[in-house]
């Protein structure tokens, strides 16, 4: 390319301007991301810019970008419905002098300066087998999964962490995977095919918010509330009934809210050409300090268990 | 006895129905336990939904229309009956009947009259208020979700009350079968519907208006469509914006199957029972007998490619000219 | 002559509703005006466009093709499994063209040989196919590509023009003067507004129709280069949706879906009004959800308005 | 002649005076008149386009008027569909083809007015009603088949039976025959009768003036939307009829030109299919004109489909020009020099939203665009030369077709083909419903074509066009040739003879 440079060079003293992607709008988690980027926009004095498709693809998210990179925002985070097909766009963007960072879902490294994890994979995989393994009687039982697409990453990532983890547990049995695509409908009969064909299933453990809420449907359903048990990633305030009823008697997340007011202060932080080497510790304001490792990764902390003690007090918030 | 109506239909039905019995053969013997009457309830208490969309769908198709926005209209009409429950809980279920018929009234209504006055094509005003109808649920809800914990237990049990093993959805459908197939055979509007879609131009030398049967046609199966919605949200007890994204193609997929023609004015209602069991059983046993998600997908295409090759009309009736030969 | 009029005007009212976007969105957003902003908003439609150019044609010929967008999804899983092979790039065009043809072809003989109406084959083969690209992927993902192989989605041709709006522009050309200017475009004309006339005139309309399938394929085999190489990864799930998006685009054309009237001007123009509404309002932050009630509030506007204006100014005058 | 002319009826039923519609700026009708007597068939005779369906559509409430009165018993009244129509006790038997493939005969017979018990629709009824009336127009087919599989003739039947549903004080025949050979005409006349003697008014539409004589007492002459002349048929020759249609006198109906016969064209043995033909054989030459007559029904329009590659033979064989050829399809047809000229041309002859230079230049494009990209300008001059060679009456080569008259229409359907100057033209009812100057003028042109050398072979249902235009005739009987008679030896009642008894 022979275009024109530096579109993006915040001049100081004027407001920095923040793009937030989410993978799609109207989702609980990510109204929750936007409350925390508002929060933290307000300290830093920047200007949030919260947007993203109407479906959760790569394609809609390069469109958005795009309208993102016209407007010459200083800096871009991105949830990333797609880790390698954003890449290009984002390069592209890069180029131009925004600085672009994920978080939540990450991108490849080439298209990002680096990504922010609410958590580590590992730490995910292995909260997540610790909630089956409590939650099976005795630690012992067969646990399936319900996960969102085929082709989601994060997703996979967790499983495969998720797998790794399991070995600590010898009591627990992998029965295996079903995609319920995040919708509630294939989601739900995914989870009865489940326990029919397991009738010994334990627990189902489901890493997807639509996933978890369906999953926790069809078992009450079935009438198999406390015999087999839900677990996995949710929202306090989509799950709080399900804890209440005792289908999902605990579950873990990390809170979107400081999700998303970190992942507004790494980009400000960057955007005003902080330089995330190796080992650099940034500041997150209110809610500590993060680490980036070689690959740019910084993980925020263990994610958060919920259960009837302090479900019903996250409810309200997000 | 009823003399044999539109005998290919009825061969076709048969047809039909004898590849879901071998189908659902071929699916115990792999798996014993599907064809019990506990999984066969299921099945048909997971299929009421779709059954009763693609009754309404088919009204449409029989009048040469096509309703993309049927999905949206149910998504929407259920955001609109969740949000109801979430403010007043302790209104009741039939309130919540009321406005979700209502509203998928309206919305069908509209798809009606833009049909019917303004002559546009079906396709293209169904495409625009399936976009139209989605995004105002987005307005609506403001992108939140309406959760279990805030729909309250009538609203949520009403569906699942059993009676006689089967969940009043079951018994909703049933009863929608039931009516349709009365309506559509020994009434006058049914019987209109099938002349209208059949030959329009000739419709109005008799003094039926195809436009107007459209626009009826347009508006039944948005009250059904909207009703959907409330059975939907009450099904899985969550709504959000994209609830049943994409399910309008799976209604339209049941009625070709089930043997409405694209062209209008064929179809019965046993043949889209059919069609909607066809994939009901087909969706319930890939999962159950083990099948790769990730051939799921692929297996069900080829199913619906050669169901839809194996149905194709490939030669017309010959008329027969020639008398016997004398010996 | 006068069918000529009638479609004049359908395409100024594009070209009109395209001058108001540009004015509006230019007034609203101050980086609208902006070469290299418009370049890359060509990005929003220009794959489509090149699929919605032989669509055009199928629709005027009577039939429809759902499966374009799960034919993208072969066409590259096709394309991934040949680069993970080592195939450099202009045999993974082949392979991706091939499978594109190779995908239209299996819908023209459904449609020719199996007799199955065209909407019902296609919503068949639209679930086949995607399923069969979820089959061989999985969840796995295919990024290997040759550094080449970008230079279709990320190339430039001259300045600011990209190689795929390029590209866009020649297909154009060619599939208007085809469909405009020779005797096969007259014949699909033709086959639309009769199937029955025209056959019974001698016209081979079964070569036609699998002729026609066989170009959209091939057509959707191109896109799924181009999107391949601007997202420089395979998954199953690419392209998800674009069927109904490249309907609007023909539709919104001025191309009848009863069959036997359109234009490729108007397709044309169509997929850049549209291409360039979902870039403006993007530009100006409006959340994609309520995008997609004024993408179609416009769809049902610009075909009723001739409709209204109709009734209300009475018929256009016959020339005689 | 009819005993009903003695009772002379007093008083109108039915009364139209200065009726005027329009649709956009053409005028359809501009100052109609018309008055129906109870006990006497009323004929309406006009050219194509004239205006008759037009005022039949406005009586049975299709369209409204734009002025003028419509009296009903000396009551002013307007007629708002075809519902309060029917319930006036005005039936219609509609020119266009009102009929629902999708449903039952008796279905469709029973269409808009179903019996019903209670709320419900009584099918038992409806089938028993439906089957009685077939009977007395003694038909073949059964009640219960769907109307799709029956032929164009007895779609018009049924549309027959439908206006016999309920009782009619004004019955409209809107060329009820154009489609019926004689024998389901004269059933078709007895009935017609009958209602007659028993009072009822009826309004008779058609351009075969034997049928005219046979059962009409009067007759009005529309011309340009107008009408022109009345009066009793007792008296009136067709020719003055003629004259008062068409503004002047057409000179011969069959002016046949002597042609010396030539080489075999067409060869066809022994071809068969099963269910519809057995075992025909014929040959056309150079110059030749071969009739193919029998009753509706008989065949012969899937013979000629067969010909044509539209249906495949089980067996037997085509020659063209002494040579086998395999005729899989249409195209393969056409490049053997055959061309057909269908029965139904709005649906398989014409393509009605495109122009004239369209339809025209559909069966040419090879010639008018040899390297593929079309000329307007050759396209049009060739439209023009088909429009003034054949007298095509248009604004010009732009014009849509469908916005021509059926006589022109047809004109156009034959153009198509003659422009690509086959060597063997198939007519299947070349002249069904349309008027005589255009009868004339399609009998003029295929005469000529004939007369260059080329073979025609025309199945009509019409005997004096049959008699009066062909070389040799072939009688057909229920899929089987019955006899192949020349026309020296044919006779209207050797003709008729073969076509029906066995
Ligand atoms: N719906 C319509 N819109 C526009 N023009 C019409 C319409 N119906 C009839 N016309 C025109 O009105 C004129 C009279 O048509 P009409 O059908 O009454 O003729 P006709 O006397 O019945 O002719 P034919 O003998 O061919 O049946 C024709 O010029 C026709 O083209
Ligand atoms: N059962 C049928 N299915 C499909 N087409 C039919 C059927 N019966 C008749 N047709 C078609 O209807 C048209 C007219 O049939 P109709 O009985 O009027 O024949 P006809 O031309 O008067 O008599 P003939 O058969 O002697 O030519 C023909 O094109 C014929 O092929
Ligand atoms: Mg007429
Ligand atoms: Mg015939």
């Amino acid at each position: 390319g022979d275009r024109p440079q530096g579109a993006g060079d915040g001049k100081a003293g004027e407001k920095l301007r923040i793009g937030i992607v989410a993978k799609n709008l109207g989702s609980g988690f990510f109204d929750a991301v936007h409350k925390g980027a508002d929060e933290a926009a307000a300290t830093l004095g920047a200007e949030i810019i919260f947007t993203g498709p109407t479906t959760p693809t790569a394609e809609g998210q390069i469109e958005t970008l795009n309208a993102l990179i016209a407007q010459r925002v200083d800096a871009i985070a991105i949830s990333a419905n797609d880790p390698d097909a954003v890449v290009p766009t984002l390069q592209r963007a890069m180029q131009r002098g925004i600085k672009v960072i994920s978080y939540d879902s990450a991108v490849a490294k080439a298209g990002r300066a680096v990504h922010l994890a609410p958590s580590s994979d590992e730490l995910i995989g292995q909260t997540v087998a610790q909630l089956a393994a409590e939650l099976a009687p005795e630690g012992k039982g067969k646990i399936a999964v319900v996960s969102a697409t085929p082709t989601s990453t994060n997703q996979n990532s967790w499983l495969a962490q998720m797998k790794q983890a399991l070995p600590q547990y010898p009591g627990l049995e992998f029965a295996g995977v079903v995609y319920g695509d995040d919708v509630a409908d294939k989601s739900y009969r995914e989870t009865v095919a489940l326990v029919k064909q397991h009738p010994d299933l334990a627990v189902i453990v489901s890493l997807s918010s639509v996933g978890i809420v369906a999953a926790a449907k069809a078992i009450e359903d079935q009438g198999l509330t406390g015999k087999v048990k839900v677990t996995g990633l949710g929202l306090p305030s989509e799950l709080v009934g399900y804890v209440r009823k005792g289908v999902v008697p605990k579950f873990a997340i990390w809170n979107p809210i400081d999700l998303g007011y970190a992942a507004t202060q790494v980009a400000a932080q960057l955007a005003r050409d902080a330089n995330p080497e190796d080992g650099t510790e940034i500041s997150l304001g209110r809610v500590g300090a993060v680490t980036f490792d070689a690959d740019g990764v910084g993980a925020m902390a263990k994610p958060f268990i919920y259960d009837q003690s302090n479900v019903e007090q996250f409810a309200a918030i997000f | 006895m009823i003399p044999m109506m539109q005998n290919s239909a009825a061969r076709r039905d048969l047809a039909l129905g004898v590849i879901v019995v071998l189908l659902l053969a071929s699916v115990t013997a792999a798996f014993p336990q599907f064809a019990q009457p506990g999984n066969l309830a299921e099945i048909l208490d997971d299929s009421a939904i779709l059954i009763l969309l693609a009754l309404g769908q088919m009204l449409v198709i029989l009048t040469r229309g096509i309703d993309l926005s049927i999905a949206a209209n149910l998504a929407l009409s259920g955001m609109l009956v969740a949000l109801l429950n979430k403010n007043y809980p302790g209104l009741g279920v039939a309130p919540v009947l009321l406005i979700a018929l209502v509203s998928g009234t309206l919305l069908g209504a509209i798809n009606g009259l833009l049909v019917w006055r303004l002559k546009l094509p079906p396709i293209v005003v169904t495409l625009g208020t399936m976009s139209v109808y989605r995004g105002v649920i987005y307005l609506l809800s403001g992108g939140t979700w309406v959760n279990d914990n805030h729909m309250s237990p009538q609203f949520l049990g009403f569906i699942r009350y059993e009676l006689l093993g089967l969940t009043l959805l079951s018994w909703l459908a049933i009863f929608a079968v039931a009516a349709f197939a009365v309506v559509m055979r020994y009434t006058v509007l049914g019987r209109n519907l099938y002349t209208a879609g059949g030959n329009p131009a000739a419709a109005t030398y008799t003094g039926i208006d195809p436009g107007r049967m459209q626009c009826i046609a347009y508006t039944i199966c948005g009250a059904i469509a909207g009703l959907c919605g409330y059975l939907w949200v009450a099904r899985f007890a969550v709504a959000y914006t994209d609830i049943a994204l994409g399910f309008e193609l799976q209604v339209i997929a049941a009625c070709l199957i089930g043997g409405v023609a694209i062209a209008g004015g064929i179809g019965t209602v046993a043949g889209v029972v059919l069609g909607c069991l066809f994939i009901g059983v087909i969706r319930n046993a890939l999962p159950l007998i083990g099948i790769s998600p990730f051939w799921q997908m692929g297996i069900n295409g080829l199913v619906i490619v050669v169901a839809a090759v194996l149905s194709a009309r490939r030669r017309e009736d010959k008329r027969a000219i020639l008398e016997a030969q004398a010996a | 002559m006068q069918r000529f009029k009638s479609l004049l005007r359908w395409e100024s009212m594009l070209a009109l509703v395209l001058v108001i976007e540009f004015v509006s969105f230019a007034s609203l957003s101050p980086y609208f005006l902006d070469v290299w902003t418009l370049s890359d908003a060509t990005f929003n439609f220009t794959e489509r466009a090149v699929i919605a150019l032989p669509l055009a044609l199928l629709i005027i010929a009577g039939e429809i093709d759902i499966s374009v967008a799960a034919i993208i999804a072969l066409s590259s899983v096709a394309m991934g499994l040949a680069a993970a092979a080592g195939i450099q790039t202009p045999g993974l065009v082949a392979i991706g063209l091939g499978t594109g043809l190779a995908a239209g072809m299996v819908n023209g003989a459904l449609v020719t040989l199996g007799r199955v109406p065209s909407i019902v084959a296609t919503i068949g083969t639209m679930t086949l196919f995607r399923g069969l690209a979820y089959a061989v992927l999985g969840d796995r993902v295919l990024k290997e590509y040759p550094e080449s192989f970008s230079v279709f989605g990320q190339g430039y041709a001259a300045g600011p023009l990209s190689i795929e709006l390029s590209l866009l522009i020649v297909l154009a050309v060619v599939f208007g003067l085809f469909l405009h200017v020779t005797r096969w475009g007259r014949t699909i004309y033709a086959l639309g507004a009769n199937p029955t006339a025209a056959k019974w005139s001698g016209v081979p309309v079964d070569r036609y129709r699998f002729a026609l399938f066989a170009v959209t394929g091939l057509c959707s085999g191109l896109a799924a280069v181009l999107l391949t190489s601007r997202l420089g990864s395979t998954r199953p799930s690419i392209a998800q949706g674009w069927e109904l998006e490249i309907i609007s685009m023909v539709i919104l054309g001025g191309v009848s879906v009863w069959g036997g009237k359109g234009t490729i001007p108007g397709v044309l123009l169509a997929a850049v009004v549209l291409g360039f509404v979902n870039f403006g309002l993007g530009l100006l932050n409006v959340p994609g959800i309520v995008m997609s009630i004024i993408v179609g509030a416009l769809l049902i506007t610009v075909v009723a308005i001739p409709v209204i204006a109709e009734r209300w100014w009475g018929p256009a005058r016959r020339l005689s | 002649m009819s005993a009903a002319i003695q009772q002379a009826p007093a008083q109108p039923i039915l009364t139209l005076a200065q009726v005027k519609k329009s649709f956009g700026g053409a005028h359809a009708l501009r100052d109609a008149n018309l008055d129906l007597y109870p006990g006497q068939v009323t004929a309406l005779i006009g050219e194509n386009g004239a205006g008759k369906s037009t005022l039949v559509k406005i009586l049975c409430g299709i369209h409204q008027p734009d002025g003028g009165e419509l009296t009903l018993d000396g009551r002013s009244i307007r007629v708002r569909d075809p519902e309060h129509a029917r319930q006036l006790g005005i039936n219609v038997v509609h020119q266009e083809c009102v009929v629902f493939d999708n449903l039952t005969v008796a279905e469709n017979i029973f269409v808009s007015n179903r019996p019903k018990n209670g709320r419900f629709i009584a099918w038992r009824e409806m089938r028993t009603r439906a089957a009685e009336i077939l009977r007395q127009l003694d038909v073949s087919f059964s009640p219960d088949m769907l109307a799709g599989q029956l032929s164009v003739a007895q779609k018009h039947i049924v549309q027959i039976a439908r206006a016999l549903t309920s009782e009619a004080r004004v019955l409209i025949l809107d060329e009820p025959t154009a489609a019926l050979s004689h024998r389901e005409a004269e059933d078709l006349f007895r009935i017609a009768r009958r209602l007659r003697d028993a009072g009822c008014a009826l309004l008779f539409i058609s351009h075969k003036f034997e049928e005219i004589f046979s059962l009409a007492d009067r007759y009005v002459v529309f011309r340009d939307g107008a009408s022109v002349g009345n009066g009793m048929i007792a008296g009136t020759g067709s020719e003055q009829l003629i004259r008062m249609m068409v503004g002047r006198s057409v000179e011969q109906l069959f002016p046949k030109l002597e042609t010396t016969l030539g080489e075999e064209l067409l060869r066809v043995e022994s071809l068969s299919r099963a269910q519809e033909f057995d075992n025909i054989s014929f040959s056309v030459r150079q110059g030749e004109t071969l009739g193919i007559y029998g009753l509706v029904g008989a065949g012969r329009t899937e013979l000629a489909q067969c010909l044509f590659g539209l249906t495949a033979p089980d067996s037997g064989s085509i020659q063209v020009g002494g040579k086998p050829v395999s005729i899989a399809n249409p195209a393969d047809a056409v490049r053997h020099g055959l061309a057909y000229v269908p029965e139904d041309r709005q649906q398989q002859g014409a393509i009605l939203p495109f122009s004239i230079a369209a339809n025209v230049s559909l069966t040419n494009l090879n010639s008018l665009a040899p390297r593929g990209i079309c000329s307007r300008q050759r396209e049009s001059a060739l439209a023009n030369h088909w429009i003034s060679a054949l007298g095509i009456k248009a604004t010009g080569p732009e014009q849509n077709v469908g916005d021509l008259s059926g006589g022109n229409q047809q004109k156009v359907v034959i153009a198509k083909w003659l422009a690509r100057s086959p060597k063997v033209l198939i007519l299947d009812e070349p002249t069904k419903g349309i008027d005589v100057g255009a009868k004339s003028a399609v009998h003029a042109v295929t005469s000529a074509f004939a007369q260059r050398g080329n073979a025609v072979v025309m199945i009509s249902s019409e005997l004096p066009e049959i008699l009066g235009m062909s070389d040799r005739i072939l009688v057909m009987r229920r899929g089987r040739v019955r006899a192949l008679l020349d026309r020296s030896e044919a006779t209207a009642e050797n003709v008729v003879q073969a076509a029906t008894d066995a």
